[in-house]
């Protein structure tokens, strides 16, 4: 089909939260200046990123989101004075714990993006979508399945080993 | 037409020359070679002819270092073929090199005839321009050397060219073929061709090589002895304003005697 | 000034339209600002402008056709001065020009001998390689060449073919070793095994050509290892950073008037001579126009003691070309023929105009373009040309 | 009304935008699909859904289909929300039962494959009518409008703004950072293409402003701070020090007369330089208002703190107070009229137009001056060296259509030039050379009026000069070469000449970033101050109450200017006039069962909505000052915070939608 796929023809899906004020009215304004760009990334809109929930980011990633975005007022230009550092603030903290998932970090993108910044809007998302499609498919979907096989063969053994211990300490207890 | 071009390969003066310890022979270590400045144009005069015409062109070289380039760049401008004659010509002269063309040339039966034979009127080791008359000897055919211009008649099979004499004289002369001139310069100046064209060249054509039967010809005159030239005396620059230069060189002039 | 060196490597006529180059040059609005900065505009069938008109009207084999390229001296100022920012010197002349060549019936012969030259012996006035190294004769030190001795060094210093051999080049060539001796900078040459690095004008004429020296030169430069490459012509500096990049170079060169302000508060102190001099100063294209070098030429002239500075009409990014670059420099005679006058001739009126004592250059094709112009108007005994590597020697007492 | 037992109906809708958007998106693919998801009872494509017959179809699909969801697939939210929102409310449903999709800006119009272009979209309708569902019925609320309005800038847009609205009885702050109001138009002699007298247009309407009951005029004054919002802004005025007592002086100038300074010396900034002003001085004869000020920058008193004080002792009113400090006024407006103008582009920037290097050289504004009968020549053109200009050169375009400095057309530069070009040619009789790149004469009467003057035998040359530099043949190098090609017959051209004018552009003004900030309104990339939307809304911004009127939003000439500020005005009226403004409802609020009391969000929110109960140890979020911004729920750590129109079961439910997520197939590996 079209060609911002891996090579194994996964189709990489991005989910991009955008505040109301800048980034949405950015990317309006790509489209109205007809700016193309990678058509991977699906914007949810919200009125600042500073509603943006890191819990937001765990949730599409753990349902199968190949990168997530944030765009945000720059510094200074918050409609809602400082929502965006707050974003900013978290982003930072979050980043970390991404990392310690074993999620590459190019997968976690925030972006100041104001309302007039049409082409950014496009550089941003083409090289996040490059980015992300050498890395390839993220999948968390069916790393759980295979974490949680794994999960249940762990305790299937730590369950058997149990049992032999117990086997061995009743042996101990019958025979003491 | 069928043009056949003998070109040589000479010492590049770039580099300043040096006797080997023979005193017979350049020291090949330290010169580089290139194709003979009239030969180029022998090259050239034979394009511009082929471009009038029609007909094909060979050119044909002994091995020396550096000839590759030289043939290259021949096919580069337009020859239909290049062909090295492989073997150790070093120590070759005139009368031998001479006597090397012609046998290729009966050898492969090339004289037929609408051949016109070329090469440089001279070159830096064959001053006298002897070459083509040996080849000329050799084959039996007319010759004619240090021209300047080429035209061809197709209903005569001749071509008309002109020779120029000391003194400013120049001669218009009618010669059957086949027959075989010695170019002075070309028509034009030999052409540029791009570096680019070249590589092109070097990757797509091919140089052909045959090796001719060592039937004991003589490598023409020996060189007893080479010898650097000898220093004179060198150039004086005169300072001053017009009327001094001219006070000093009066001096200098009836000093030496001449007024 | 170039964006996406990359991209425009194997760039052809027929590929540009596709490239962004080519939508740059779709968005020309026929201004003719380049026609009308050109220094030799008056002179083209086809100034810059009518080559885009032609180009977008598909007529563009008449450019090919005629000779309006052999009067592009490769200055930048039409690139700089354009409001589309369409990289004309840069990208779009230069394959026109190769274009052109390809077709030219004859090639004026000072040209195709520098160019056959270039191809041959790696320098353009056809001299020697082996004689490369002869301008380090008179030195009373040695200069390390790394064939000899291998090691790593920090500086590697292209010297280019016109300090190497053009007599008063080789002045520069001798001044700027002395300036990097006292300065104590760990440097070294290529000295025999260097060849010219492709004159911006050459590498803008002949692909090919190009291509052979980036080829010679690059395998030359990979078997050392150095920290920075300092070079002593201005064109080189062009050609390492912005055509050998496309090559996989990955250095940043720098010119010896830049690198040497570098070192600008250690070189102040070693000026004990005063020269009282008023000196003005000619902003090579490539220096300036094409690198942005023109306040540390100036500053390094100020600190000088005794110089005093004055500017011609035209200065900074509007300087005159001194009509040497872009294969300028072996077109002199065809200029002559085409009637044309001299740019050097036009430049050195303006230096004559300020009364300035010496005109002071740094790109080593100046310098004999000047010392010429400055006899034809019979103005060489009142003006010297000089390289601002000279006046720092002259300074530091020699 | 819902007659649904629960049920979610949902109806979907796409539309085509004529060809906009169905020319890449499968319009058809989109609505099998819409109709194929769970609680979509109505699936429908149709070319013009804003248009009318779009909106009845919703409207009776609600009650004949007894639909109580809405998702249509269209524009960007921006443009037509509210009109899906008013058919959904027609259809007798709450407004707020409805979502949008972007289909067009953020899909149709970035992506070049219809395959791609028609996944996203069926993505992010999947996600719409997930999301629609958990949608919950909302009221508006209502915010009373302050009838006050805050105009910055006294030019003529703001001046023209100003008395509109004070005409039309409203209160008006005009705010003018300048000592005197009139802005560029009161540096004009001639305006275009009438040539009337700038003059005489403009300054009754000065003074009008200034003998406004309604009007509160605060010249030499800056806005330093916005508060509030659309409605209710606090606005705090800066009044600098003029060292004057406004409402002592009269005018009379005897303090001008009187200073030590016996000579005018210092660049006079209303005449552009080119004539010289004491450090105390009225800026020109019909300065409004008509006080003087004293400049510290010059003043001897103020460098020194040595002067006889002549000034002070000269005014019998007693006017003069050389301990004056700037003074802070705090005032509440419901709505604000930004008109602050451009400035003229730098001629400096263009090294090679020799302008600050050769005196001939001059801008436009500057032979404005030269050629205004009270200009400092007395409309006189005279070169700086006191001659007089026989060929003179009128550069176009200067620092405009030009990516090394400003990439637009400044609109406006190709009409004064040939005004100028006529007036110099009265004035001085001179030869006159236009150069220009293309020559732009929209609007009304413009082409005639540019077809008059040409017929007065200008010369016109099509070619941008590309070089100015001195004649080294003229003996005294006066005169100078503009250098360029004539395109039109081909040839280079060197045209010696007197004098040079550069034909300036319009630039936003240097500050422009500074006052966006402060208003909370957005740039252009250029600077210039952007529009809610160059059709629907030319005069709005993004911020609710902020309106634009005149160069700041983009070059353009008087007529234009005046015109965009009755506009304004206008909105500003009807804003006032209807008494109250309808917010969003997307504040947020707290279930207390949930609130643990950790009070991590109070600090969060910067309108201080959330206040912390004592005697109950939760938070509270007073809705009437929450600004519906998110960042407190978002932070919440016990999920206490809920926030309207963006609750996170909403935006959970798009993720999901947008990632085609099957919850049961993750249950089942869970299992």
């Amino acid at each position: 089909m079209y060609k911002e796929k891996t090579e194994k023809g996964h189709q990489i899906k991005i989910v991009a939260f955008f505040c109301n004020w800048c980034t949405y009215t950015a990317a309006d304004l790509a489209g109205v200046s007809r700016i193309k760009h990678a058509p991977n990334f699906r914007v949810i809109r919200v009125m600042c990123s500073g509603r943006v929930d890191p819990q937001f980011i765990l949730d599409a990633f753990s349902k199968g989101a190949d990168g997530v975005l944030i765009g945000g007022c720059h510094p200074g230009d918050c409609h809602y004075i400082e929502g965006n550092y707050k974003c900013l603030r978290r982003f930072q903290l979050f980043k970390k714990v991404v990392a310690d998932l074993g999620i590459e970090a190019d997968r976690l993108r925030l972006e100041w993006i104001s309302a007039s910044e049409g082409d950014k809007v496009r550089l941003v998302i083409n090289d996040m979508v490059s980015k992300i499609q050498k890395l390839g498919p993220l999948d968390l979907p069916a790393k759980y399945k295979s974490w949680d096989s794994e999960m249940e063969l762990l305790e299937k053994c730590v369950r058997e080993q149990s049992n032999e211990i117990i086997k061995e300490e009743m042996e101990v207890i019958s025979h003491g | 037409m069928n043009i056949l071009i003998f070109i040589r390969m000479v010492a590049d003066v770039v580099e300043e020359l040096k006797i080997a310890d023979d005193f017979k022979s350049l020291d090949i270590d330290w010169i580089r070679f290139r194709l003979s400045e009239t030969d180029e144009h022998a090259v050239e005069q034979a394009i511009l002819l082929k471009e009038k015409y029609g007909g094909m062109v060979t050119v044909i070289a002994l091995d020396a270092p550096e000839v590759d380039d030289a043939l290259y760049n021949a096919l580069a401008k337009g020859a239909d073929r290049a062909i090295k004659i492989c073997g150790d010509w070093m120590n070759f002269r005139s009368p031998g090199i001479a006597k090397l063309f012609s046998n290729y040339i009966k050898d492969e039966n090339l004289l037929v005839t609408q051949t016109l034979i070329m090469s440089g009127s001279q070159a830096i080791d064959d001053l006298e321009g002897e070459l083509i008359y040996y080849m000329g000897e050799n084959l039996n055919i007319p010759t004619c050397g240090i021209v300047t211009s080429v035209n061809y008649r197709s209903d005569f099979n001749l071509i008309n060219v002109y020779k120029e004499f000391a003194g400013g004289l120049r001669g218009e002369f009618e010669i059957n073929l086949p027959a075989i001139i010695g170019i002075q310069a070309a028509e034009k100046p030999p052409r540029y061709i791009p570096i680019a064209k070249i590589r092109a060249i070097m990757k797509t054509a091919k140089i052909e090589e045959i090796d001719i039967p060592d039937d004991h010809i003589s490598a023409g005159k020996e060189v007893n002895r080479l010898l650097e030239p000898e220093v004179s005396g060198r150039a004086t620059m005169l300072e001053g304003s017009p009327d001094e230069i001219t006070a000093k060189l009066i001096e200098i002039l009836s000093e030496k005697a001449i007024i | 000034m170039i964006v996406d060196i990359e991209s425009l490597r194997g760039l052809s006529m027929d590929t540009l339209y596709d490239s962004p180059e080519g939508r740059l040059i779709q968005s020309c609005i026929q201004c003719g600002t380049c026609a009308g900065t050109c220094p030799h505009g008056e002179y083209m069938a086809y100034p810059p402008r009518r080559i885009i008109k032609m180009m977008q009207h598909g007529l563009i084999d008449k450019v090919y056709a005629s000779d309006s390229m052999l009067k592009c001296v490769n200055c930048y100022a039409c690139m700089s001065k354009c409001p589309r920012e369409i990289h004309l010197t840069e990208v779009l002349l230069q394959l026109v020009k190769e274009q052109t060549i390809i077709r030219l019936p004859s090639v004026p012969p000072e040209l195709q001998k520098a160019l056959e030259n270039s191809y041959r012996y790696g320098n353009p006035m056809g001299e020697s390689g082996r004689k490369r190294i002869n301008w380090m004769k008179d030195l009373d030190f040695p200069i390390r060449i790394l064939s000899q001795n291998p090691d790593p060094v920090d500086v590697l210093w292209f010297v280019e073919s016109y300090p190497s051999y053009h007599p008063r080049g080789q002045d520069t060539a001798r001044a700027i070793a002395k300036i990097m001796h006292r300065l104590e900078i760990d440097f070294a040459i290529l000295g025999n095994e260097e060849r010219s690095a492709g004159e911006c004008g050459l590498l803008a004429w002949e692909s090919g050509l190009a291509e052979s020296l980036v080829d010679y030169n690059m395998a030359i430069l990979t078997k050392y290892k150095f920290n920075r490459v300092m070079t002593s012509d201005p064109h080189a500096l062009d050609a390492f950073n912005y055509r050998y990049k496309m090559y996989g170079f990955n250095l940043n060169a720098t010119h010896n008037i830049p690198f040497i302000y570098e070192y600008f508060d250690k070189i102040k102190k070693m000026f004990t001579r005063s020269l009282h001099y008023s000196v003005t100063y000619h902003d090579s294209c490539c220096l300036g126009r094409h690198n942005g070098y023109y306040d540390q030429p100036r500053q390094i002239l100020k600190a000088i003691p005794g110089i005093k500075l004055i500017e011609m009409v035209h200065n900074r990014e509007n300087a005159l070309c001194c009509g040497g670059g872009g294969g300028g420099m072996w077109l002199d005679t065809y200029y002559k023929s085409q009637n044309m006058e001299r740019l050097s001739d036009i430049r050195v009126k303006e230096a004559i105009e300020t009364g300035a004592d010496i005109l002071a250059v740094a790109c080593p094709y100046e310098i004999p373009r000047f010392e010429d112009a400055l006899k034809l108007a019979g103005y060489d005994k009142k003006m010297m040309v000089k390289d601002i590597s000279e006046l720092i020697v002259d300074s530091m007492g020699g | 009304m819902e007659k649904t037992n629960g049920q979610i109906r949902i109806g979907f809708y796409i539309c085509h935008c004529g060809t906009n958007i169905a020319s890449s998106v499968d319009v058809q693919k989109v609505t099998d699909f819409a109709a194929t998801l769970p609680n979509v009872v109505v699936a429908k494509h149709y070319k013009y859904m804003c248009s009318d017959p779009g909106q009845d179809m919703i409207i009776n699909d609600i009650k004949e289909q007894n639909l109580n969801r809405v998702v249509v697939a269209a524009c960007s939210p921006f443009l037509h929300e509210r009109t899906f929102r008013n058919a959904t409310f027609q259809g007798g449903l709450n407004q707020f039962y409805f979502q949008m999709v972007n289909t067009r800006e953020q899909n149709a119009w970035v992506h070049l494959d219809p395959l791609a272009s028609t996944d996203k979209a069926i993505d992010l309708v999947r996600a719409a009518v997930q999301r629609v569902a958990s949608h919950k019925p909302l009221e508006q609320k209502k915010v009373p409008i302050h009838p006050d309005v805050l105009v910055i800038g006294g030019g003529i847009a703001g001046i023209h703004a100003a008395l509109t609205l004070g005409n039309a009885g409203k209160k008006v702050y005009l705010v003018e950072k300048e000592p005197t109001i009139g802005g560029h138009m009161a540096m004009f002699d001639k305006t275009f293409p009438t040539l009337d007298c700038a003059a005489c247009i403009l300054t009754p309407k000065m003074s009008a402003v200034k003998n406004h009951p309604n009007i509160k005029l605060c010249t030499y004054s800056e806005v330093e701070k916005i508060d509030g919002y659309v409605g209710n802004f606090k606005v705090t005025i800066k009044h600098k020090p003029r060292f004057i007592i406004d409402d002592l002086c009269v005018g009379c100038m005897d303090c001008v007369e009187a200073c030590v300074y016996k000579e005018a010396r210092f660049p006079d900034e209303f005449n552009q330089g080119l004539s010289r002003r004491k450090p105390v001085y009225m800026p020109f004869p019909q300065a409004t208002p008509q006080l003087v000020l004293i400049d510290p920058e010059t003043c001897i008193w103020f460098k020194s703190g040595k002067c006889k004080k002549t000034c002070v002792d000269a005014c019998e009113r007693k006017a003069v107070d050389l301990e004056q400090q700037a003074r802070v006024e705090e005032v509440e407006v419901g709505s604000i009229v930004v008109a602050t103008g451009f400035q003229p582009f730098d001629s400096k920037k263009i090294s090679y137009y020799g302008y600050g290097n050769y005196p001939n050289v001059y801008t436009s504004l500057e032979v404005e001056r030269l050629i205004n009968a009270s200009g400092p020549t007395q409309g006189v053109v005279v070169l700086r060296d006191g001659s007089h200009p026989k060929t003179i050169g009128i550069v176009h375009c200067v620092g405009s259509r030009d990516k090394n400095t400003n990439s637009w057309c400044s609109r406006v530069c190709c009409l004064y030039s040939v005004k100028l070009a006529h007036l110099l040619k009265e004035h001085t009789g001179a030869e006159i050379y236009n150069f220009y790149i293309d020559m732009r004469t929209p609007g009304k009467s413009m082409e005639e009026f540019y077809n008059r003057i040409a017929e007065e035998g200008m010369k016109f040359i099509r070619g941008r000069v590309a070089d100015i530099y001195p004649d080294m043949s003229d003996p005294d190098h006066k005169k100078l070469i503009m250098k360029a090609e004539d395109t039109l017959i081909q040839e280079i051209i060197k045209v010696p000449v007197d004098m040079v004018v550069l034909s300036v552009g319009l630039e936003p003004r240097h500050d422009a970033q500074q006052v966006r900030r402060m208003l909370n309104i957005s740039c252009s990339t250029e600077g210039f101050y952007i529009e809610r939307h160059p059709k629907l809304a030319p005069v709005s911004t993004f911020t609710d109450g902020i309106f634009l009127a005149g160069c700041c939003q983009g070059p353009k000439d008087i007529p234009d200017t005046v015109a965009q500020a009755g506009a304004a005005a206008a909105e500003v009226l009807a804003l006032i006039d209807r008494g109250f403004i309808e917010l969003e409802p997307n504040t947020a609020f707290i279930t207390e069962e949930e609130c643990s009391g950790c009070k991590s969000c109070i600090h969060l929110c910067p309108y201080t909505a959330i206040s912390f109960l004592e005697e109950k140890k939760k938070a509270f979020i007073n809705e009437a000052l929450c600004k519906g911004c998110g960042t407190c729920v978002a932070a919440c750590p016990s999920g206490s915070i809920k926030q309207n129109l963006f609750d996170d079961e909403e935006i959970y439910s798009e993720i999901d939608g947008i990632l085609n997520f099957d919850h049961i197939s993750r249950e089942l590996s869970y299992v």
